[in-house]
């Protein structure tokens, strides 16, 4: 099982999910487009630039492998304090 | 040793009784720095609501922190961040160095108070009569971020 | 219209309640910078004295804050200062600024911390073991004040 | 009558004073030479650099004349904060 967590404008068009790697996805990258294909609101959003992604709670800057018990968070741009 | 604290609120905080404790805790340090962000009152029906990445923001803000300690000698410091919704005139953040002398609190406190404008991992939105937008950072805050990587 | 207040104080004075009743005045500002300098801790048997020329070292602060507020746009100012007799970690000076922005109330701040240290008329002086010693100001500040005149 | 306040180091070597104009005196420098020859002390704090001299609570950067109900300030470098 994965955690999705969303953030900011993100979090407006998906609820958090906590589900089983979809077939044939490897790396974060894949898991993106798959994620855009399941709600199209949501691919409009992730499309969109200035969003940052972190895996276990990491920044990453480039795709990244996914292994059972991963937290990917997908998050808007901030607006602290 | 250095005096810190950090703690994301889900309720109201007391910029204060903060301050305080933070003059406790420094002891003999000549000089306090004490930055309290409030909601604007120009909107009293406005309700300003703030999310966060539990663990992920939290530790965000103690790398910059410790930036500060490598950067200046600090006596302490002292971070308090709110989340969840808040009217007009609410605290939303508030930052407290100590030092020895005053320049170095000065340069400390306006220094995180950049990064966590501009970096730190918090969610803005307002709403009024039902309706709701997001509020992005501004390009000043960008701007005031650069200044400390010269 | 901007919430101001200055007062030379001869009795100990409460930085908290200072900032409380600051940020009362300043209502809806967005931005509250509080500086506190406070006696060193190292000499716990040591007593500094400070003393003021009244009715002139009032004015001359007034000038200063004046020229702060012409040169940010202030919500509000407020400056205590300590006369007389104190020990290690009381409070000798606050100085608090208030604008809808972050970077005018900090600039204001400092601007008007590094005019008190180099400016201002006070005299201060140190006893320990019955032996005084007056104290003028350091380098440091005149270079600090330097920094607001380019 | 005139009151002469001293601040700092020369508030040490001499109290305040409230006297009559002196005899044959007309301004500020004059005064200050008047004060070195009656209190030897106060002559060598008044001769060191870095003092300045208020008349009426204004500085004073010349000599200026002296008139009755004057306040003339003698102070020392200042530090404060």
């Amino acid at each position: 099982m994965i955690d999705i967590l969303f953030f900011g404008r993100l979090g407006d068009v998906s609820e958090r999910l906590h589900i089983e790697i979809p077939q044939g996805l490897t790396d974060t990258d894949g898991l993106s487009s798959w994620l855009s294909e399941q709600n199209v609101a949501l691919g409009i959003e992730l499309g969109k630039v200035g969003n940052r992604i972190a895996l276990n709670k990491t920044i990453i800057t480039a795709s990244s492998p996914l292994n059972d018990g991963d937290e990917i968070a997908y998050m808007s741009p901030l607006s602290g304090g | 040793m250095t005096a810190t604290y950090l703690k994301i609120c889900q309720e109201s905080f007391d910029p204060e009784a903060e301050h305080k404790a933070f003059r406790d805790a420094v002891g003999g340090a000549g000089a306090i720095v004490a930055f309290t962000g409030l909601v604007r009152g120009e909107g009293a029906d406005l309700t300003l609501t703030l999310s966060h990445y539990e663990g992920f923001t939290e530790s965000q803000i103690l790398e910059i922190a410790k930036t500060a300690e490598r950067r200046w000698p600090l006596a302490g410091w002292r971070i308090l961040h709110r989340v969840g919704a808040m009217k007009a005139e609410e605290p939303i953040v508030f930052v407290a160095t100590a030092s020895r002398h005053r320049r170095d609190a000065f340069e400390a406190a306006d220094f995180l108070m950049d990064y966590l404008k501009s970096e730190a991992a918090f969610w803005k939105s307002e709403s009024a009569a039902g309706e709701r937008r997001w509020i992005e950072p501004r390009a000043q805050d960008i701007d005031d971020k650069k200044r400390w990587t010269k």
